[in-house]
């Protein structure tokens, strides 16, 4: 069974996905059942995978797409990382979509596309080549683009097209600068750095930077964000999925894989590539945090937010310093528990009361009292305050920035941190100190609990990592563990 | 050097007659001098000693082409159809310095070439007892490289399936061509009476001789062919609905016999192989299916789609 | 190829003829008429085929040549044939024997 | 008797071709003509699989005096390409064209007509003598003209006509290139022509006349202004054949006779030149593929550009580059790119023939909530699009990532941008009428069984396979290749 085991975990998202395309729209229950029991089917098996994973075993199935091109699904520890995360997402997330979408239509289509874009996400985590991380990343756009659209009105369409313009271009690049790469070094695997000696400087730096730039519009790095904040048309679910499962993530961690698994974090070192790194991951987040200050109605503040925030995995990983990379890392774990929070609530708040718009949330607090808790325990993450996850990010990253030799990331943090203060606190003292405005007092009930429990979950967790960010299986002792194990810069 | 005065003569006229029916000012000249430039050629290939390509010339390229373009004109005049108008100078000055060009090149090409040739003609000879025939040409044509013409069979019946098919919707089913009405006393009526029996006979004959002296299914019939025509247009004989049974078995039966044999070969283990003891009448078979089909296939093409509904 | 012998000067007329055709083929708008300039054009190629074929001091013309240009005429009159077709049903629909002049395509921008 | 399975792939389809002229067949026989036919071609791989590239010497007679056919992989694979499209094809064509009780014009003209270009097509695929080949092009120009006017509207007719002036042209510039070839060398067959040497004035002429010829029938830019109305102005099945088919066929010659007879001929300047044709067809097909209002019309100008790929061909793996090991990198790819864009490119029209005839016309809004009314329609759109964008996990994405590798081995980075940026411009052609399958309201009011739906749906996963299982296709049309790509990619 061991070899078929990245298979196996693949197919617990594929199948159903597959299945579910050729449902007809009224069988709910059937539909329901089949999501979520391959989302449990695959929680259990990755929960196995962590415990063999940890003990040392490595997975490895592959096939040759064509002689030469070889397709290879791999478990190490940083894959496992983020299917591990994906994973309880994409539970959640089923649970939440099936009370978020109640009887609406096109739910077949809903959940097929769905279902293949966690298929894609596992993909990108299993990739053991360059090609095999293109492969799914390429599947990744093409299954949240019908995600993006699903409402079919005028304004998903024009962000669908958005998306494309922006991924279909990133992922040129990307392959441009993937085959350059290999037709220069050869496949390029990821359990060793590739051989990078018989390269020109300038030629490596320009795949890198090429490499980055492809990855870093699903990442949303400044300049290349405008995506983001676009497709927040899209329902509730989708949000949640983009900016915390899949494919902000599948940018980041396509730019993780590539600095320490392709080129090695030395040789980025080498090629004087990690300040100019770090520098676009810290302009980003200070860009996101000031974008989102602006922001009059809530799901484009939480999307700039997550634009910001996405960056400080950037930041860890372009900082040549292991504290840095365990940041980085965890955030990974930690911006995704966080931000899923805020757009589950927000999708909450819109259902259940309307609400789009900052100053619609006056008072609610006292209406949907679960929803404002889990939101406020998501915001306070952001900005930091401890002992909520991101403060462990953050904490982090601080000291990997002084251990690089970059005090100045300790600034960018802190400027980042009061933007975020000053972003989010408007918006907890709306919630909670505001009396009950219109949409407050027509707010309905915080129900189904698919809706509202989700939430609770991830903002539980959220706090959880934080609390016990000590122990072994705790977000921050994976990261750690990998960082012992892969990389000692 | 007097032959070679001939052969330039020749030539000569034949580019000239070709100017003309490409340039010339009005459509149905053109046609005629197309007509005359294919029996020139006719003659040149004769002078050149390829009297099967001579007579395929005369009868296709001059005869049948040249009686489809009358009829197209006639028709075009009837459609009240007008000339477009001529192409601007300019189009005209660069086509004529890439058409220049392509003849200049082709004539260096010529200029590179081995003056002693190369051809086959050795290699034919030599397997020439084999083929079950005495004509080159026919040996090559239903033997060597049957499978080309069992191709080209096929070719003319594509055709007649793409002219029918461009039919009014209406008239499926009909008759194909215009009915014509030639006055029973008149020259074509008379000629209608007279030449078909002659033109059968020849027609048969050059069929008949093709295996060993110039001719076969394609010039003998394009003969039986011009028969029929006569026939038609001379207003004695209509042809038959489109729908007919035994017209499209005619159609197919060249293109069908031919393909039986080759299958029949593929299967006892070589693809269109005729075995020598019986190459000379499984080719005189394939000739007689193929010059009805011929025969049927070139006048329904000239006679076009049909013209009128199902009576 | 020196030397002018009768092959010789019959494949140079089929090099002119060519030329003639492609020159009726690239002006003339009238279909018939391009018709006729693509039977000349072929002619001239199978006069070039055959007249190549008949170079040199042999005797007898080369037979394979004489056997692929009746092939070829047959393919060429079954051509004009159904060119002559499309275009008398044509000329029947629209008035007009010659193809309209603007590009295919450009004329419908969305 | 398997052996002779190629054969049989030509005779089959022609006698299926004269009984439907006679009357159109029931049915039933329909159906077991194209499992015969669909049987002999399996039976044709097979053989090459187990033994190999082989000839066939026509009537026993060897070359150069008679016609040899030629089985490798090359022509195998097409062979098979051709058989699961016109399977396909045929079945999308029952409903429209089985007469019920009264013969009608399209109802009889359609199926000789099918099975023509499908012998012809097998033919030009099997061939190995060049005036052979002449014949079988013309045969299939004829059969598809006679395709093209089937609606004999005028634009239809129009369209028919243009075509015929670029084919017809094409043929003769092409058989101008033969006679001068077996001028100078005295025979039409391509084994023997590819011993011979091949330079001089005569020779380059020749080569120059053949690849304008071929370029003009594969509708390569600039000749390309025939093949938009015609494939878009055709019933869809034809479309199907037309645009998915029928192009790789003058193709596929083109390969012949520059990587078998004359590889060494062309200079450096020829190919780049003939690249950068096919660049210039990539980026022009594209944006007016983006431009059109008519859904068939979109699809057709993608033909232009996905056409473009072959050439590109030339400047990767031709002239000194076939000595280098990234040319069969790119003759692969390109070979690639031409099966998985005939199943993607027929589906796309069979599924744009469904849509429009639910919607009852052919404009792009016709897609209009595609989704919720025809899923399986709307699938195999998509699933299409994605081959004929490049992306995994598709047929088209192996054969750019071949060809992309080829173009950075051999230094030439600027084939390598227009390669990735055709997908981008693809993405942008496509996702107008898939944006609109998710709008709210549908508009096809005609309803399509599922059965029929699902025969696009197939050809599109087909195409989707063949970037998922690819080794073996890969492996297979090596078979028979003079330098074959045993190492793979590098």
């Amino acid at each position: 069974m061991t070899p078929f085991l990245p298979a196996l975990i693949l197919g617990s998202a594929l199948v159903p996905g597959i299945i579910t395309f050729f449902l007809p729209e009224e069988r709910v229950r059937l539909r329901n059942a089949l999501n979520l029991g391959g989302a449990l089917v695959k929680l259990g098996l990755v929960v196995f995978l962590v415990a063999e994973v940890n003990r040392g075993r490595i997975y490895e199935t592959s096939f040759d797409l064509v002689p030469g091109l070889p397709m290879v699904l791999r478990l190490d520890a940083l894959g496992l990382l983020f299917v591990t995360l994906s994973t309880v997402l994409w539970l959640l997330t089923t649970v939440y979509a099936i009370g978020y979408f109640g009887r609406r239509r096109n739910l077949s289509r809903f959940f097929g596309f769905f279902s293949l874009c966690v298929f894609s996400t596992t993909g990108i985590a299993f990739s053991g080549t360059l090609v095999t991380l293109f492969f799914f990343y390429e599947l990744l756009t093409l299954a949240t683009w019908p995600l993006v659209v699903h409402w079919g009105d005028a304004a998903s369409i024009r962000a669908g097209r958005r998306y494309l313009v922006y991924t279909m271009s990133g992922s040129a690049v990307l392959l441009f600068a993937i085959v350059w790469l290999e037709s220069t070094v050869g496949p390029v695997e990821f359990t060793v750095p590739a051989e990078m000696a018989a390269m020109q400087d300038w030629t490596a730096r320009g795949i890198l930077v090429l490499l980055v730039a492809g990855l870093g519009v699903k990442a949303a790095l400044v300049g290349l964000h405008r995506w983001l904040p676009a497709a927040m048309v899209a329902p509730a679910p989708v949000s949640a999925l983009l900016h915390a499962v899949a494919v902000v993530k599948a940018g980041a961690f396509g730019i993780v894989r590539i600095v320490y698994d392709v080129y090695g974090i030395e040789l980025v070192h080498e090629l004087s590539m990690t300040l100019p790194l770090a520098l676009a991951a810290s302009a980003t987040i200070l860009f996101g945090s000031l974008m989102a200050l602006g922001q009059r109605q809530l799901k484009p503040l939480l999307a700039y937010s997550t634009v910001s925030q996405v960056s400080y995995i950037l930041l860890g990983a372009a900082l040549f310093s292991p504290y840095a990379t365990i940041g980085g890392l965890v955030h990974l774990v930690h911006q995704g528990l966080m931000k899923i929070t805020l757009f589950f609530c927000a999708g909450v708040f819109d259902e259940r009361a309307g609400i789009h718009d900052i100053d619609e949330l006056d008072g609610i607090g006292a209406r949907m009292p679960w929803t404002s808790v889990a939101f406020t325990i998501g915001a306070l993450g952001m900005i930091g305050l401890p002992p909520i996850a991101g403060f462990v990010s953050k904490w982090y990253l601080g000291l990997g920035g002084v251990g690089a030799g970059h005090e100045w990331v300790v600034a960018v943090l802190a400027a980042s941190s009061l933007l975020n203060c000053a972003y989010f606190l408007p918006v907890l003292t709306r919630i909670w100190f505001r009396a009950p405005g219109p949409h407050a007092a027509a707010a309905k009930r915080e129900v189904p609990a698919a809706l509202v429990v989700p939430p609770a979950i991830t903002a539980a967790a959220a706090l959880a990592a934080g609390l016990f960010a000590a122990f072994a299986y705790s977000p921050l002792g994976w990261a750690t563990l990998i960082v012992g194990r892969e990389y000692t810069p | 050097m007097i032959e070679s005065v001939f052969d330039i003569l020749l030539c000569a006229l034949i580019v000239g007659v070709a100017l003309a029916a490409v340039l010339g000012p009005r459509l149905f000249s053109s046609v005629v001098f197309f007509i005359v430039y294919g029996l020139f050629l006719s003659v040149a290939w004769t002078h050149l000693g390829a009297f099967d390509v001579a007579l395929a010339e005369a009868a296709i390229g001059a005869g049948l082409t040249g009686v489809l373009l009358v009829a197209a004109v006639s028709r075009l005049d009837r459609l009240g159809v007008k000339e477009p108008a001529p192409a601007p100078p300019v189009a005209r000055v660069t086509s004529a310095l890439a058409a220049g060009g392509l003849s200049g090149a082709l004539v260096l090409a010529l200029w590179s070439l081995d003056p002693d040739g190369t051809g086959l003609a050795p290699v034919v000879e030599a397997n020439l007892h084999a083929s079950g025939v005495r004509n080159p040409v026919t040996a090559v044509l239903l033997n060597f490289r049957a499978y080309d013409t069992l191709i080209e069979s096929v070719v003319l019946l594509v055709a007649l399936v793409g002219v029918w098919s461009i039919a009014d919707e209406r008239h499926w089913g009909g008759e194909p061509g215009l009915r014509q009405h030639a006055r029973p006393d008149g020259v074509l009526a008379t000629f209608g009476r007279l030449l078909p029996p002659l033109g059968l006979l020849v027609g048969v004959y050059i069929v008949w001789t093709g295996t060993d002296d110039p001719g076969g299914a394609f010039q003998g019939g394009t003969i039986l062919a011009a028969v029929w025509l006569l026939l038609a247009m001379a207003g004695l004989s209509d042809a038959p609905a489109i729908t007919r049974r035994r017209l499209r078995l005619a159609v197919i039966a060249g293109p069908g016999v031919f393909l039986a044999v080759a299958a029949a070969g593929a299967v006892g283990g070589g693809f269109l192989v005729l075995p020598t003891e019986y190459a000379k009448p499984l080719i005189q078979e394939i000739e007689a299916g193929l010059a009805l089909s011929i025969a049927a296939t070139l006048a329904l093409l000239v006679l076009g789609p049909p013209q009128r509904g199902p009576r | 190829m020196s030397g002018v012998d009768t092959g010789t000067i019959f494949a140079l007329t089929g090099a002119v003829l060519i030329g003639i055709g492609v020159y009726g083929l690239l002006v003339r708008g009238h279909m018939l008429r391009r018709l006729i300039a693509f039977n000349v054009m072929s002619s001239g190629i199978f006069l070039m085929f055959g007249a190549t074929g008949a170079r040199g001091p042999a005797a007898a013309p080369d037979p394979v040549p004489q056997a692929l240009i009746i092939t070829g005429l047959v393919v060429a009159l079954a051509a004009t044939a159904l060119v002559v077709a499309l275009l008398l049903r044509y000329a029947q629909i629209t008035g007009r024997a010659a193809l309209s002049e603007d590009m295919p395509g450009e004329d419908d921008p969305a | 008797m398997i052996a002779m399975a190629p054969v049989f792939c030509i005779i089959v389809p022609l006698a299926a071709a004269f009984a439907s002229v006679v009357r159109p067949l029931p049915r039933p026989l329909v159906g077991l003509a194209i499992l015969v036919v669909l049987g002999l071609t399996g039976m044709t791989v097979a053989e090459v699989w187990q033994q190999g590239a082989h000839r066939i010497p026509v009537g026993g007679w060897q070359a150069p005096l008679g016609i040899a056919l030629v089985v490798d992989g090359l022509s195998g694979a097409l062979l098979a390409t051709t058989a699961l499209v016109m399977t396909a094809v045929l079945l999308a064509a029952l409903p429209e064209f089985a007469d019920r009780d009264r013969e009608t014009r399209k109802g009889w003209a359609f199926w000789p007509l099918a099975f023509l270009v499908w012998a012809a097509l097998n033919a030009a695929f099997l061939s190995g003598d060049l005036f052979n080949i002449y014949v079988s092009l013309e045969f299939l120009t004829l059969a598809t003209l006679a395709l093209v006017s089937l609606e004999e509207t005028a634009e239809a007719l129009e369209a028919a006509m243009r075509y015929a002036l670029f084919a017809l042209f094409g043929s003769l510039a092409y058989l101008l290139g033969v006679v001068l070839l077996y001028a100078a060398h005295g025979t039409l067959d391509i084994a023997l022509l590819s011993q011979a040497d091949l330079q001089g004035t005569n020779s380059i002429v020749a080569a120059a006349l053949i690849t304008t010829g071929l370029a003009a029938k594969t509708a390569l830019f600039p000749f390309h202004a025939w093949l938009p109305p015609a494939h878009a102005g055709a019933p869809a099945p034809a479309s199907a054949m037309l645009s998915g088919l029928v192009p790789k066929a003058p193709f596929f010659v083109l390969i012949r006779f520059w990587f078998d007879v004359a590889p060494d001929l062309p200079g450096e300047a020829a190919l780049q030149f003939i690249g950068t044709l096919g660049a210039a067809a990539i980026v022009y097909g594209s944006v007016l593929a983006m431009r059109q209002t008519q859904l068939k019309r979109l699809v057709a100008y993608s033909t232009v550009a996905q056409l473009g790929y072959l050439f590109l061909i030339f400047p990767l793996a031709g002239g000194d580059g076939l000595s280098q090991v990234w040319s069969a990198g790119a003759w692969t790819g390109a070979t690639f790119h031409a099966v998985s864009h005939a199943l993607a490119k027929a589906a796309m029209f069979l599924a744009a023939g469904l849509v429009v005839h639910a919607a009852g016309h052919d404009r792009v809004s016709a897609m209009n909530g595609l989704t919720q009314s025809m899923p399986m329609t709307a699938f195999a759109f998509g699933l299409a699009s994605v081959t004929i964008m490049g992306l995994p996990p598709s047929g088209g994405f192996v054969a750019k990532y071949l060809l992309l590798t080829a173009a950075f081995s051999s230094g030439q980075f600027i084939w390598a941008a227009v390669i990735v940026a055709g997908g981008v411009l693809a993405a942008g052609y496509v996702f107008r009428p898939l944006s609109r399958t998710f709008f709210h309201g549908h508009v096809q009011t005609v309803a399509v069984p599922r059965r029929q739906q699902a025969v696009p749906l197939t050809l599109a996963a087909l195409a989707l396979l063949l970037g998922i299982v690819s080794s073996a296709p890969y492996a297979f049309l090596q078979t028979g290749r003079p330098i074959a790509a045993e190492e793979g990619l590098e």
